[in-house]
């Protein structure tokens, strides 16, 4: 699996990328590392627009990974809820409407802390967006038409939720001071991907119960209920210990038993990050039989390597 | 029409952001992240080395487009695709129209702002640019509507953009970094409705500072 | 892929280990995650020996991963030069041995900054023993015998070099205090995965001279030289941020790329941590066909997956 | 022989670790990390646990593999792999001879020892349990050459015991965690030197305070 970056620097572009099937692309701030380049590959992204730290990539490069990722079958975008992602990735589709491309777009929501269930259209996307672009990617791999690739990514998002916890802050190094502060000892619950406020600052708790808060805002939510089969990725944000992630999954995992609620596929690891934020995001992915094949069918990139 | 022809409005465009960096970036300062005078500046910097990489000097609308493909290529956040949008439409608008004159600038205008609005989905009141650009607008529209001269529409337009960025000074922000602030935003002016009014009366200034003629 | 803990919860047991072939163990303390349970898997270890943190398993658990990996091809036990897990290691093949198993061991000494390139000996070893478990259980999948294994796992590690810095220190749970210190903005180069002493306390430089200062503590070593081809691995601490493990990873690429020295294979993340310590460790090996083909060899686990 | 049936010496050892527990980790704590007394007591604990489980109880040499693989299994670090290698040695040999006599503690002492050097790869001198039990079994074995009594062998081994735990005082630790502080570790005891002394006493004491018989 190669990637190359092709025409400038803010574009990446897989090299595995097969002509006649939809294209799938997204792009974003650089800092959440592996994301986004990072899930470039085979039946995965097929470009990505890369930004500078927590800032948009501009509309010409969303413009150039459209370009890139498309063979005559279109082009998703799947990327997440940002004011200047929506602005700039709009552009982009102006762009690609007078080159005569097709772009059609699922934007990302899964942050349930980001706003009300009544304003799903305000929350942002989080990590969740990884469950999205699989289901999506996997759908275009297998040959399914624009249509069908967003309906696809469309129907994962909207199974996906996720909530955040951060115990401390982090720094744009272009800023060079923390972006925002978390007193010591205290934890930031719902916390965004780039510092956004979150519902509340209390003191830290053990995994045991930090499982349990967080559980209790992302399961009610869709409802995840008993019997469900869901999807569970742990994301660190960037300075989380790997024990301390595992440690949680632990807690996450034996909740969900009591819940009755079965983990299909579990993802643990620094997957979607925040700089050296201290913290972590929890996401759910509620599965039906098409999400379920989509998901386990292979890929390979640097951020997500599934065997199939 | 010679400045039909020519990028010079747009070349004026380019030196008011250079003359109004640090004031942009100071405002920008008070309730956003200081930035706006150098996102704005150096966005339109880079227009003006296309531009002039050109073989010919480019005609209005080329040059336009030449500064809005810079700043949708050059700018990311929000100043790329909302500014790079007005400009776009603009350019197309003009090329349409094949000439620069009270109705076509009066159609570029409406188009940039429909850009605006649908990129940024900012209403009147949210402490943005559309608080400048919305009156503007209709105010040109009025003018024109009225059967005034094409300097005095621009005249009347400069007027309302004018009012416009100052009634951003007692708008709570709805949208964008500053919303974050809620009523702590209140109290100064909008950056970007402020830079829109620089804009909106540098290009008003390029076309009335020509010879007198049936404009 | 799965895996199971069998008998007691000190040990972890791969589902996929096929009857017949050579079985390829290891075992360490906790604090390394995912490190070493997560390299478990398909074509990886096939049981995995578990300590408290920082702490070497039991004999008695390395006994009963041998036995657990053991179908009569005999075991390899790969793992890394420490006195706790070389003491238990022993006796686990006292053990062993009273029960009819024949096992033989590569011990991993890839930290060039423990002891003198005279007294090899003496080496730490570090993250290089992901690439030592690569080779070895990939000749164990293939079937090579015993003696097989083992003279690959050895050419693996002595054809592999690593060197640590640590920015922060790490906390034992149990213990509670940090147990070393280094001064703020300050880097301790050559430091140990369990904050063992490293070589000198310097101030922080840039990832361009970090880069530098490591290979120059690396590749004399072996030497690897112009027109050597490896595999380059950089392994996050803990608590060092994705973007800055890539923003490393360029500049080591760079300037192999000048020393004529060709990455094959690049691994980077959190793949051998030390709890919270910020802080990477960086690891090369140096190929031949051999050793080329065995890393390349399809694999499946947590901690590292290969599509073929 | 009573002993030799039964697990007594065993029991001792495990009460012995359990009194001297806060002890054995003081002295661990001037120049290791302060466990070695919970390490020995936590893992003799477990054997009494062992013991106590079977059906009957047992014989020296099977109390003695008991002890052996409950270290081996609960401890990992150090004192597991030597101490219940140690033991482990000394149940085969006892195990072999099938009797508990001079012969046949010498031959378990020198199994014992020989298979903490294997493990541990340490000399007397680097400051480790090595500088107690290398002068007690040659101390023994040359009583045993020179045709003294078991029991004077015995009391000879505690002797020399005792003599090689007070020498690690002066010593610089060469291996294990105290080595790390160099010229630092001069002047304390070493913890596992004084275990072991605590041991070997305690095994003599056992099997001397046994009726006055031909032992
Ligand atoms: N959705 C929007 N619609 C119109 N204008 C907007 C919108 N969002 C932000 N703005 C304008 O952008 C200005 C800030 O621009 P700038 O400082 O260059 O970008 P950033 O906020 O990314 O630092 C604000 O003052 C506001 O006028
Ligand atoms: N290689 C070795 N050979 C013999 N004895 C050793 C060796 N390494 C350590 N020791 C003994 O182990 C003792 C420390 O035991 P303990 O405190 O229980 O373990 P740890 O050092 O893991 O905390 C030391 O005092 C020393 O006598
Ligand atoms: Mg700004
Ligand atoms: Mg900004
Ligand atoms: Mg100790
Ligand atoms: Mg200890």
């Amino acid at each position: 699996m190669s990637i190359t970056s092709r025409a400038h620097p803010n574009q990446a572009v897989s090299q595995t990328f097969t002509a006649g099937r939809v294209g799938v692309v997204t792009g974003g701030g650089s800092g959440h590392e592996p994301a986004f380049l990072g899930y470039v590959g085979r039946h995965l992204l097929d470009a990505v627009a890369v930004g500078e730290v927590f800032s948009s990539p501009t509309a010409k490069s969303f413009y150039d990974a459209m370009v890139a990722a498309d063979s005559g079958a279109g082009v998703a975008c799947l990327y997440g809820n940002y004011a200047g992602d929506n602005m700039n990735v709009k552009m982009a589709i102006k762009m690609a409407e007078r080159a005569g491309l097709t772009v059609r777009t699922v934007v990302a929501n899964d942050d349930v802390a980001s706003a009300p269930k009544t304003e799903l259209a305000k929350r942002r996307g989080v990590a969740g967006e990884i469950l999205m672009w699989k289901v999506g990617a996997a759908a275009a791999a297998r040959g399914a038409s624009l249509d069908e690739v967003i309906e696809l990514a469309q129907r994962a998002i909207d199974q996906t939720r996720s909530v955040g916890i951060g115990l401390t802050s982090c720094t744009i190094p272009a800023v060079g001071k923390a972006n925002f502060l978390i007193p010591d000892g205290q934890m930031e619950v719902g916390i965004g991907h780039h510092g956004e406020p979150g519902i509340e600052v209390r003191p830290v708790v053990s995994a045991h119960e930090t499982a349990n808060l967080m559980l209790d805002l992302i399961l009610p939510d869709l409802p995840i209920v008993r019997g469900d089969e869901v999807a569970l990725l742990v994301s660190g944000l960037g300075a989380t210990p790997m024990m301390e992630q595992y440690i949680l999954y632990g807690e996450l995992s034996r909740r969900l038993q009591q819940e009755g609620v079965v983990v299909h596929r579990p993802l643990v690891g620094n997957l979607f990050t925040s700089l050296e934020m201290m913290g972590v995001t929890v996401t759910l992915m509620k599965l039906d039989a098409q999400l379920k094949a989509d998901l386990d069918a292979p890929c390979e990139s640097v951020g997500l390597t599934v065997v199939g | 029409m010679a400045l039909y022809d020519s990028p010079e409005i747009v070349e004026n465009l380019i030196t008011m952001t250079g003359e109004q960096r640090a004031y942009l970036s100071e405002i920008d300062g008070a309730i956003g992240d200081g930035d706006h005078g150098i996102n704005m500046s150096k966005g339109f910097a880079q227009a003006r080395e296309r531009i002039h990489a050109r073989a010919t000097l480019p005609n209005l609308p080329q040059a336009l487009d030449d500064l809005a493909m810079t700043l949708l290529e050059g700018i990311g956040g929000s100043m790329g695709p909302l500014y790079g949008g007005f400009f776009l439409a603009m350019s197309e608008a003009l090329a349409e129209a094949g000439t620069l004159d009270r109705e076509s600038f009066g159609q570029a205008l409406t188009r940039g702002v429909e850009s605006v609005q649908e990129v940024g989905n900012a209403q009147v009141g949210d402490k943005t640019l559309i608080d400048t650009l919305v009156p503007a607008r209709d105010t040109y529209l009025e003018a024109q509507a009225a059967g005034l001269r094409f300097t005095e529409c621009l005249e009347n337009m400069v007027g309302a953009a004018e009012q416009g960025q100052l009634s951003t000074k007692d708008l709570q922000a709805r949208i964008g970094r500053s919303a974050r602030l809620g009523e702590r935003s209140i109290g100064v002016l909008d950056a970007g409705a402020t830079s829109c009014y620089f804009i909106l009366k540098s290009m008003a200034d390029s076309i009335r500072r020509l010879p007198v003629r049936s404009v």
